[in-house]
């Protein structure tokens, strides 16, 4: 492919502040921060169609109504599909104008494996990343079971990520 | 001419207010949800499902893709129109008139307090002078529109503010309105906080979180599922050109919209053939211009129409019994609310606002500043 | 379980903007610089004669293409036909804030020009503002070929 | 469907970086060409349908700004927008205006520029799908490095892509390589079709593999040579009832066509759980392509369509849904595509412009779909008209996180009526 030479105009500026945006959300993650702290997962049930969902949804709309039954569903789950990051170098790539790599997020030249878990007893995927496994073992339907803050907080990042079951 | 004809069957509109204490998720389900119940239809009924949202209001792109769950859209034909929500009708109007769909459901939601409507108006701007130079949004653009209106007529502040007081009081009676203010007095309007001289706090709508629907049914559907259905008698719609090469003084765009509206529905003289009119005023002088421009009154006399007290709830003709665009604004929803609020005249819901013996009900609604594009229908009951 | 309901959490943003740099075109890019060389320039449509400000590629009225061919030199005097006073203006994070000294904004319809054009009034007093006065445009002390060459316009004394 | 309808004109620009005209004269470019095309004036056009997404370039409901360049004023104007179905929902909104009898010549009108984008590569506009739902992650306490994760690493769709090609590779055994074909195959067809934006005559699946800078993973499995551009461009075709279609030349038929919507396939609002495990079953696929078969009258795909122009940013998903289209065996795509059938002057041609995987002006891309099946129709490809008669199209698109599909059958005569 060659480079041709554009033509161009001047060109005008403008912003759009996207980050004045005030969204509103429902407390479904309270309910699965309050489960996180007891290293519990906990999901919504449709009583429907039966559907248990992880992270909670408020609405079926398969069924059409909204769902306020709670199950705890378990800890070990099946890879539903995975992805590996690039490996960057410093100042390769930004990240809402943040250097990754800078920042401390990524190590240099590491391949993240980012994986959508389907936990046990549910019907929905959790999304997360691959612990303790090299990038060539992970495989769609791998087992995995999450791993745990030693002192969970109620926070997302109480599940550091999953593992291989060995 | 229509080969077939097309009826309202079903409706809800959301408690519109400031900051809905409900998710936006929420708030669509429960007006997709009622509008449905109150059609007797259920999800496997639904032939097609039309969105009315806009990406900027909403502070996502792709506003629609969460939604589709709850709007009862999952394996239904599916598609979002991004104006304001009585072209989304127009839309499912069209699907059922090509044949291939028999029932619409039609669902346009804003929530401005998200983020403020009257920003995104800038960006509608031609990014490449008028957004640079900065002086215009769409209040800015609503005062220079109502000077030079007012001024070219003789039209006085009071006047405009009327349209204020006849709205908000309306409101009053309204339980779905936002601003709601019984009692309201000119002096209170006009000593309102002034944002661009002459729109003032009360002559401009407020920035409001709610919903709507409406479900649209072919003939035979109608007349299988409603006792009452709401017929769409005329429908016309057009865009103006950009604010730099128009008319300020009036909304040509409005009248050739109503032309084809009334041409469709055999109507030749409007104000007596009307029973009611519910349009979307985003300021109160834009409603003096939509009295002429709807043909109520001759060029330069909305606000004589409105001294004769002839579109008060107990005039000739109620303009905005409802309470109109000035007592609750949720953007893309203004326009679906006052079909809603048209259909539920017809049919004799409207409750402490009713208006005796609607039976021919104009809805119109606006998208774009200074109402650039404009849809009119005329709704009607059984002939 | 407890179920918690019909409550809501607003999600605050992180402070990101969107950055836009929008192509402005061959008329609006010689429009622009000659604002440098304090010139206001129009596209006259040579079909129906309406002359836009700034130029624009077809003509809306009568659809007819325009080229450079068509841009017009126009005086930068011009009749006001309507006019506001902002006392309250967004601050592009929609927010509103009040102004401490309100601004004027006026439609200018430039000589020999059709379209109405949006503008700042400066050295005004908002009372006297009146439509058909005479206004011309005020540039910036140094123009650099950029649209804030235009410092806005005032009244013709 | 009462009456029968055709496209009669076909307009695009150039696709590519567009620098030179602003976003106005783009969309009017398109406009103007397709109106010439189909030999009618401004005043023929009894309305027109419009859309894109206005994230990506900035400006809020454009045809306001810009619809006096292509003489919008007095008309009605419908703006319809979803994702990535974009242009093909705006071209399904034109055909159900003239369908529905109200209206008899519509232009319908697609468009993007991307370029206005500060950002590179639309991850402004693309990563904004997901801000919100990013934004309530963190206020969660989201560790970082696992926030990476809802983006697939790349953000948005293409986030949702390189997991959906994981689970299509998983279930239909192709490999990297087939991906590596599908994408030299793109390159190689735009290089013959004189609107598109990435072209490499002759470009191969091993020198696509080798390059040092295409040939990259960046998200397993794709490559950088995977993903499409960020194009500019606007594309347009009028779309007209019988009996002015009748006059014209050979239009195409408006035979089949429609929509649907499946749940998200990632994340729903606020980061909520969905139930679709295996994105790369795309249940709403198979029922727009049956639902648009059915209307046209079309009883085995296979046999009956002629040419093919599949909504294809990322390669595996040439093969994926032209396998929901009913064209091949579920999970068997990669078989033709290895015999060569999928080529241009193949048993059933996939793609010949190029596609999406060459040119993606999102707003444009799923319009052009459509507007590459007239022409192949109409028999105006030039370079990459396919080397037969061409008797029945299927245009395709998705949008959403690949939840939305619109399916267009065009065909070389009237859908008969029943």
């Amino acid at each position: 492919m060659s480079k041709k030479v554009r033509k161009e105009t001047i060109a005008v500026e403008g912003v759009w502040p996207v980050g004045s945006y005030v969204y509103k959300a429902p407390t479904l993650y309270q309910e699965l921060l309050e489960g996180f702290k007891q290293k519990k997962i906990i999901g919504s049930l449709c009583t429907g169609c039966g559907f248990v969902y992880v992270p909670m949804r408020n609405i079926c709309g398969r069924c059409w109504r909204k769902i306020d039954a709670r199950v705890t569903v378990s800890d070990k789950g099946t890879v539903k599909s995975f992805t590996l990051s690039q490996a960057v170098k410093k100042g390769q790539v930004k990240v809402l104008g943040m250097d990754p790599v800078e920042m401390g997020w990524l190590k240099e030249g590491e391949r993240l494996i980012m994986v959508l878990v389907n936990f046990d007893g549910t019907n929905s995927k959790y999304t997360t990343i691959l612990l303790n496994a090299k990038p060539e073992e992970a495989h769609i339907g791998m087992r995995v079971q999450a791993v745990w803050k030693e002192k969970p907080e109620g926070k997302l990042s109480d599940i550091i990520g999953v593992e291989p079951i060995k | 001419m229509m080969r077939e004809k097309v009826a309202i069957i079903g409706y809800a509109q959301s408690y519109h207010q400031a900051n809905m204490p409900m998710t936006r998720e929420d708030m669509v389900f429960e007006v997709a949800k009622e509008a449905a119940k109150m059609a007797g239809i259920e999800r496997e009924d639904i032939d097609t499902v039309i969105n009315a949202t806009n990406d900027y209001y909403e502070g996502r792109t792709i506003s629609e893709l969460f939604l589709v769950m709850p709007i009862g859209a999952y394996l239904k034909d599916y598609t979002k129109v991004e104006m304001d929500g009585a072209n989304a009708v127009f839309y499912g109007m069209l699907k059922i008139l090509s044949g291939t769909h028999d029932i619409a459901l039609i669902v346009a939601n804003t929530q401005g307090s998200t983020f403020n409507p009257h920003q995104i108006s800038v960006y509608t701007l031609d990014p490449t002078f008028d957004r640079q130079i900065g002086v215009l949004n769409d209040i800015s653009a609503a005062a220079i529109q109502a000077r030079v209106y007012m001024n070219k007529y003789g039209i006085s502040e009071e006047e405009a503010a009327i349209v204020s007081v006849k709205n908000l009081g309306n409101a009053a009676k309204n339980p779905h309105a936002h601003r709601r203010m019984p009692g309201i007095s000119l002096e209170e309007v006009l000593s309102s906080k002034l944002y661009c001289d002459p729109i003032r706090e009360l002559t401009m709508s407020p920035i409001s979180d709610g919903a709507a629907a409406v479900v649209l049914a072919s003939e035979k559907k109608a007349r299988e599922l409603s006792d009452c259905p709401v017929w769409i008698k005329g429908v016309g719609s057009c865009q103006d050109s950009y604010i730099r090469d128009r008319k300020l003084y009036k909304l040509e765009g409005l009248e050739a919209a109503a032309k084809k509206a009334y041409q469709m529905a055999g109507i030749k003289n409007p104000f007596a053939e009307l029973d009611a009119a519910e349009v979307s005023e985003r300021y109160a002088h834009e409603e003096l211009m939509i009295y002429e421009a709807l043909g109520f009154c001759e060029e330069g006399r909305g606000g004589t129409l409105i001294d004769s007290c002839a579109t008060f709830n107990d005039g000739q003709l109620p303009v905005n019994p409802s309470g109109g665009a000035l007592s609750a604004d949720p953007i893309t929803a203004t326009g679906l609310i006052r079909i809603v609020e048209a259909t539920m005249q017809i049919r004799g819901e409207a409750g402490a606002h009713q208006i005796p013996g609607a039976w021919r009900v104009l809805a119109h609604g606006q998208t774009g500043i200074c109402a650039q594009q404009n849809i009119v229908f005329i709704l009607g009951g059984e002939e | 379980m407890k179920i918690l309901k019909e409550e809501v959490i607003p999600v605050k943003g992180i402070p990101v903007v969107a950055g836009f740099r929008w192509s402005v075109g061959e008329l609006m890019d010689r429009f622009i610089k000659e604002l440098g060389n304090k010139k206001i320039l129009g596209a006259k449509c040579s079909k129906c004669n309406y002359t836009y400000v700034p130029p624009r590629a077809w003509c809306s009225k009568c659809s007819a293409k325009m080229d450079a061919n068509n841009l017009v030199e126009l005086s930068g005097r011009g009749v006001l036909v309507g006019y506001t006073t902002a006392y309250v203006e967004l601050d592009g994070n929609g927010n509103f804030r009040d102004l401490e000294k309100p601004k004027a904004i006026g439609a200018i319809k430039l000589e020999d020009a059709d379209s109405t054009i949006f503008m700042p009034l400066i050295d005004v007093e908002p009372e006297k503002l009146k439509e058909g006065i005479t206004v011309k445009v005020v540039w910036q002390e140094e123009t650099k070929g950029q649209i804030s060459d235009i410092k806005g316009f005032k009244p013709e004394k | 469907m009462w009456r029968n309808i055709a496209v009669i004109g076909v307009g695009q620009t150039k696709h590519g970086i567009r620098r030179d005209i602003n976003a106005a004269e783009m969309i009017a470019e398109a406009a103007w060409k397709a109106l010439e095309d189909a030999e009618l004036g401004p005043e023929d056009i009894d309305a027109i349908a419009i859309g894109n997404m206005q994230g990506f370039g900035g400006i809020c409901q454009a045809e306001l700004w810009s619809g006096d360049l292509f003489a919008a004023p007095g008309k009605p104007v419908l703006r319809i927008a979803t994702g990535g179905t974009t242009g093909g929902s705006v071209a399904q909104c034109g055909m159900y205006q003239v369908a529905s009898g109200l209206f008899d010549t519509v232009l319908a009108i697609g468009f993007e520029k991307h370029s206005d984008s500060k950002e590179p590569g639309a991850t402004m506009g693309l990563s904004h799908v997901g801000l919100a739902n990013m934004f309530h992650l963190l206020a969660n306490g989201v560790d970082v490095r696992t926030s990476f994760a809802y983006g697939g690493g790349v953000g948005a769709a293409a986030g949702v892509s390189a997991y959906q090609a994981c689970e299509y590779m998983h279930r239909s055994g192709c490999k990297i390589e087939h991906l590596d074909m599908v994408a030299a195959k793109s390159r190689r067809n735009a290089a013959k079709n004189k609107y598109a934006h990435l072209q490499w005559p002759n470009c191969t699946a091993e020198s696509l593999a080798k390059h040092p800078r295409f040939g990259e993973i960046v998200a397993y499995p794709l490559r950088l040579g995977h993903i499409c551009p960020a194009s500019d461009g606007a594309s347009a075709i009028v779309i007209a009832s019988e009996e002015i279609a009748r006059k014209a030349d050979r239009p195409a038929w408006v035979r089949g066509l429609a929509a649907c919507a499946d749940e998200e396939n990632q994340q729903a609002e606020n980061a909520q759980g969905v139930s679709i495990l295996d994105t790369s079953e795309q249940m709403q696929c198979r029922i727009a392509a049956m639902k648009a078969y059915r209307m046209a009258g079309i009883k085995n795909p296979r046999e009956e369509i002629d040419v093919a122009e599949i909504y294809q940013p990322f390669p595996h998903q040439e093969l994926m849904y032209s396998e929901r289209l009913l064209l091949f065996d579920d999970g068997k795509a990669w078989i033709p595509l290895e015999e060569g059938e999928t080529e241009i002057d193949g048993k059933l041609p996939i793609d010949p412009s190029g596609g999406v995987l060459s040119t993606n002006a999102i707003g444009s891309s799923a319009m052009q779909r459509v507007a590459e099946c007239a022409l192949q129709i109409m028999g105006k490809a030039e370079e990459h008209q396919v080397p037969k008669d061409v008797k029945n199209a299927v245009a395709h698109g998705w949008g959403g996180s690949t939840n939305f599909t619109v399916v267009t059958v065009l065909g070389d005569t009237p859908r008969l009526r029943w």
